[in-house]
């Protein structure tokens, strides 16, 4: 197999699906003779051309509601946000029409939004932002976020094929950073499912997207612990499962996200283990995450409120010693 | 380019190629009686509180959705908003699964999930409005979008308040259309009012003015005009099935109702209503076609039969079961959009556009 | 003290703002000739003239971005939604303008965004939304969701008095369902106090807003047990000492709330619980939530999803013979 | 409301009332050198890595930032954008601490906070700017609009680019702005590209064109010609001040750079540039105040020393403490936006406007 870095492994998923299906395309601002802000659809337009590869107008709701509109008629648009923060700007097409349209018609939106999010490289308040908790409180919508190369490329194949509105969170901060083994052509990895990317019996860290090779680096030696990795991988669904049996097995717990603490996908997966395996804890569960602000600028400040290795550190050791 | 009336325009490329027969003139008063009587029926079954929540209709701009809509080919897809149940009846929705919607009817076109107008039939190629406006703009130019990339003569429609021109999705729509030269035809409903909201407040200049920097042709017609409507939109119908891109037009009429059933409307000056009752649509429309000896009473007579079937069908639907509420959240299947009817005489035999 | 509609304790506190400041104004769609689709401001337009009551061009992001400026100028304006659901439109101004202006620039944004929120009325998917999870995601937002008509005019005060946006959430059903005594004149009711709407020992109910009543309702007897429930009032700031004490005196908590359940306000809560009074919990955290759909408009359906009595009842008797 | 240029509308209403003296013209050409002098520096402080995250600048734009900025008065208020540096340095920020700014230091406006040109110096009557565009032209209308409340004879201005015209939140505030007929000036500045995308796939028609519809007055101007952009400027701001409501200033220009400095313009025609080359705004206005037997050597002098002294200044800043990284989320008081400087002659003892 191949080594491809996180980045060309989505170029690489979204190219395949488009030679395999004339009806998906993708949308968004630059994406075409630029190639997007991040490369991602580099040489997109030269294969594909410029219908299939729309260079739109600087409008995010114009580019989610006309894919809402063309996929209702069969099409399989992907949408590029410049940035993730930018979704605030396309918030209403998504949450209202996109994700509401089969519970109130029964029309399939076979669509995919790709969120280049979160932080870590001074982008600043407007371009760190990892906006997937709104998403779990809007019904309707499935989220993913990919960690590895290969599920990059796994994951938005079967984004692309599901038959629902799909938010694709691609950290930028992986782009070039996390390289792997991908395989060639197409093959998807299942949305719903759980990674286990390390195995472990006396302490789980649940994590998804940048924080996992976080998670394992600061695990991988505290005072010879043996500790479980869960990479999510898909938010909706949220593999409920895969979560409650690795809690069952090592009984504590540590979440982990980038992502604002109050109202996160920590504070979800923290609940439904608060109810589910209640017996089965033997300390709190705990959430590392970034506090309630916005992501500064500067080098200093971003890391002070990004989770750290440390932070990581300090909390599975206070509750393996709990 | 210019804004002109439907009329100016069609003489500019010769006269209009669209034609009326007898048969289709009775269709066009049919229709905006069946829409009438439709909403009469639904507004008493408002009142006996068998409609829950709230109530809206289109009194007195029945000549709109039924004019325009008339034009469409069965392939032709739409988004039809809250006034238009005109639109509606012509794709093909019987007035008794409106009656069931509008009382959350299983029988009713969203099975209950949704009320009032927020339907659409997606058998018959609608997709059916959100509350927010006027967002289906852009969702039908994504229709369009489709069929241009598609290479297919078809042509995608939908329909707005002169209110939800001051939204910011308007104006994305149309500049998207615009770029694109996209095969839709927007139709501009200015009933004076935006909720309680007059014209002055929503804008500066009446919005068919934009259009032009917009890059396509802005029309404006006579909303209570029901054959005026319906040239306007043959033209622009035929112009962006022919690749010759989107159109707006801007139907003038008056909200001859509340915004919705509670709105006692006392915002709205008295003599308004009086100076438009005259130009009732639906009047001006008989007397025209009595005029040309056609005989009304017999059309009154069917929709009268049809309101009385229909209800009772209605009224006969069970409400939904608890356990669909927790259904269909996600999509398991990709059900596609049916093809919608097309009664205007043009499209007989003409099979699929 | 006179009795008030918490419909008529709103408009009451409004007018007594605006009539207090001259900078306090509001506007929104149809709140001045019309009075506001609830008739909150109703006879407004008449006491403060057009200028201080805005009827606006249909433009949510225009109506949150505008008060944004003229907040920093010196103003205090008051922004009405329609509906809550419509804040999806002006959602853009909201959190990324209004919300990181001070952290940002330290510039004081003093403006409150009155969402008329909830369901149980047959409004169907877009009249019904609670969207109050997104704003605990959205940091530089104070949210509040009164409950009784005295907390609805004092707390309407403290959010036009804050230098803050505040989110405030008035809850539809309880417009005129609820009334009670409401002090004549200016009153507070501070920003991030819990009140204890009523005292007990065997086990927790957490709510706000509407369900607050379903809430007593509920647990008023069962078996004779003694049941606390808390009004949160304010979910930002949160008032996490009255959810810890009250947790730790009955070690058994079920929260409560009309929202969706995933990233709910209750997933914070329940993870809040489970990280901070742990030691003290006799079982596990039950949420009792609207499930992750659209809100359906035909009745039985709207019942089918929506907390009822029963359900709370349910969840509060399982948990008291745990 | 005719869509003219600038030369045209002043005719129309008789010759400008503004004048330029010779000291005014000498201070017109100071800001651009010293905003280009600043851009160069901060490129080269990227380009050593000490500036991180991304770098954007208005190279060949300053003509427009300076002509525009350089009427306003010490009470008017501004909503500054990314091309706009020329501005920030009229209004009083100093270049070094656009220097800390970029660099993340402790001294830069946000102390750190924010970067690159995502700042605005509040206690010079400047409101920031958020990435999202156009978000800050609804915010200058709101500032406007308490101007035309508390009946203050004060002027908001706010810049955008073409492509954000393409943008929903544009048009919803162009309606608002004509709808209240408020004190704003809007400049639009167009410079061939938004990111790499051209004008023809942003809008079908120049978005000047789109004004009359809005009912104010769309101009348009040689955006590299900083007196033609001057007088456009102070006529708008005169009518607004007045009472006579909105104005569009569109002015085109190019965008020298890349749209930030990573990219590498692949998508720019090579012509354009050498083109745009020969109408840089800074040597066209050298030649012309030379002629005029305006010393330039000594403007270059100080312009170098202050850049010097400024670019020490910022280097020897500290980088934020991390503590304060999660302070300020809420405010607790309510800081009130100064007064900006205000070196146009015009102003001299004229006070408070
Ligand atoms: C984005 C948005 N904001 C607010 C509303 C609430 N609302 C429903 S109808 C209406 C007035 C619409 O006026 P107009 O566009 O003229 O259509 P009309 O009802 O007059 O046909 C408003 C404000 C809405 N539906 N969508
Ligand atoms: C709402 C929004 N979407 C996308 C972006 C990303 N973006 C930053 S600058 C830019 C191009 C802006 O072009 P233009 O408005 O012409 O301004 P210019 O940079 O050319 O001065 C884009 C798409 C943004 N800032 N805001
Ligand atoms: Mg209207
Ligand atoms: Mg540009």
């Amino acid at each position: 197999m191949p080594e491809m870095t996180y980045l060309s492994a989505i170029s690489d998923g979204l190219r395949e699906e488009m030679r395999h299906d004339e009806s998906v395309f993708c949308m968004g601002e630059d994406i075409g003779a630029f190639g997007g802000a991040f490369k991602v659809t580099d040489g997109f337009i030269e294969e594909f051309g410029a219908d299939r590869v729309w260079d739109t107008p600087l409008a995010e709701n114009a580019i989610i509601g006309t894919a809402v509109g063309a996929a209702v008629e069969g099409m399989r648009p992907v949408c590029e946000m410049q940035f993730a923060d930018f979704i605030a700007c396309g918030f209403d097409q998504l949450v209202n029409v996109a994700a509401k349209m089969h519970y109130r018609q029964g029309l399939a939106v076979p669509m995919v939004v790709r969120l280049p999010s979160g932080g870590g490289f001074s982008g600043g308040p407007y371009h760190s932002q990892n906006p997937e908790a709104w998403f779990l409180q809007s019904p309707g919508l499935k989220v993913v976020a990919p960690s590895t190369a290969e599920d990059a490329k796994g994951l938005l194949a079967s984004a692309i094929r599901d038959p629902n509105p799909v938010v694709y969170l691609e950290h930028k901060h992986l782009y070039r950073r996390v390289k792997g083994e991908v395989p060639e052509g197409r093959y998807e990895v299942p949305l719903g499912r759980a990674r286990v990317a390390r195995e472990g019996t006396d302490l789980t860290v649940i994590s998804y997207g940048a924080m996992v090779s976080v998670a394992l680096e600061a695990t991988e030696d505290i005072d010879g612990a043996s500790v479980e990795v869960i990479d999510l991988r898909s938010l909706v669904p949220l593999d409920t499962e895969s979560i409650l049996n690795s809690v069952r097995k090592t009984s504590k717990v540590v979440v982990l996200h980038e992502a604002n603490r109050s109202c996160g996908v920590g504070a979800e997966v923290c609940a439904l283990i608060a109810e589910e395996a209640f017996e089965d804890l033997d300390g709190p569960v705990v959430r590392v995450t970034t506090p309630d602000v916005p992501i500064p600028f500067s080098p200093p400040l971003e890391r002070a409120v990004l989770p750290q290795v440390d932070d990581v550190k300090e909390a599975c050791r206070e509750l393996l010693a709990y | 380019m210019a804004t002109t009336t439907a009329k100016v325009a069609a003489i500019e490329d010769g006269s209009p190629k669209a034609v009326l027969t007898q048969d289709d003139r009775r269709a066009l008063l049919r229709y905006m009686l069946l829409m009438r009587a439709t909403e009469e029926r639904a507004l008493t079954l408002y009142r006996q509180g068998k409609v829950p929540g709230s109530y809206y209709d289109g009194r007195g701009q029945e000549a709109i959705s039924v004019g325009t809509a008339f034009v469409l080919g069965p392939r032709d897809r739409t988004c039809i908003l809250h006034r238009d149940l005109g639109a509606h009846l012509i794709r093909g929705v019987r007035p008794g699964r409106v009656l069931a919607q509008m009382m959350g009817r299983a029988g009713g076109i969203t099975g209950g999930k949704d009320g009032n107008m927020h339907f659409g039939d997606t058998e018959l190629g609608c997709v059916g409005m959100v509350s927010m406006l006027p967002d289906m703009a852009l969702v039908t130019c994504g229709l369009a979008l489709t069929f241009q990339m598609r290479k297919e003569p078809r042509v995608a429609m939908t329909w707005f308040g002169e209110g939800s021109t001051a939204n910011g999705q308007w104006h994305e729509a149309m500049n998207v259309a615009g770029v694109r030269k996209l095969p839709v035809v927007f139709i501009l409903e200015n009933n004076q009012f935006a909720y309680s909201t007059p014209n002055e407040r929503e804008f500066a200049v009446d919005p068919v003015k934009r259009m032009e920097a917009y890059g396509f042709p802005g029309v404006k017609v006579d909303g209570n005009d029901v054959e005026a409507v319906f040239y306007a939109a043959a033209e622009a119908s035929e112009r962006a099935r022919s690749g010759g891109g989107p159109t707006l037009i801007e139907c003038e009429t008056m909200r001859m109702h509340g915004h919705g059933a509670h709105d006692d409307m006392r915002y709205v000056p008295k003599e308004m209503f009086e100076v438009w009752a005259e130009r009732d649509p639906i009047d001006r429309y008989e007397k025209k076609l009595a005029d040309d000896g056609i005989d009304l009473d017999e059309i009154h007579a069917s929709v009268k039969d049809e309101i009385e079937r229909e209800t009772e069908w209605a009224l006969s639907q069970p409400m939904p079961e608890a356990p669909t509420a927790l259904e269909g959240v996600f999509a398991t299947s990709e059900p596609r959009l049916g093809d919608g009817n097309a009664p205007w005489s043009h499209w007989k035999g003409a099979g699929n556009a």
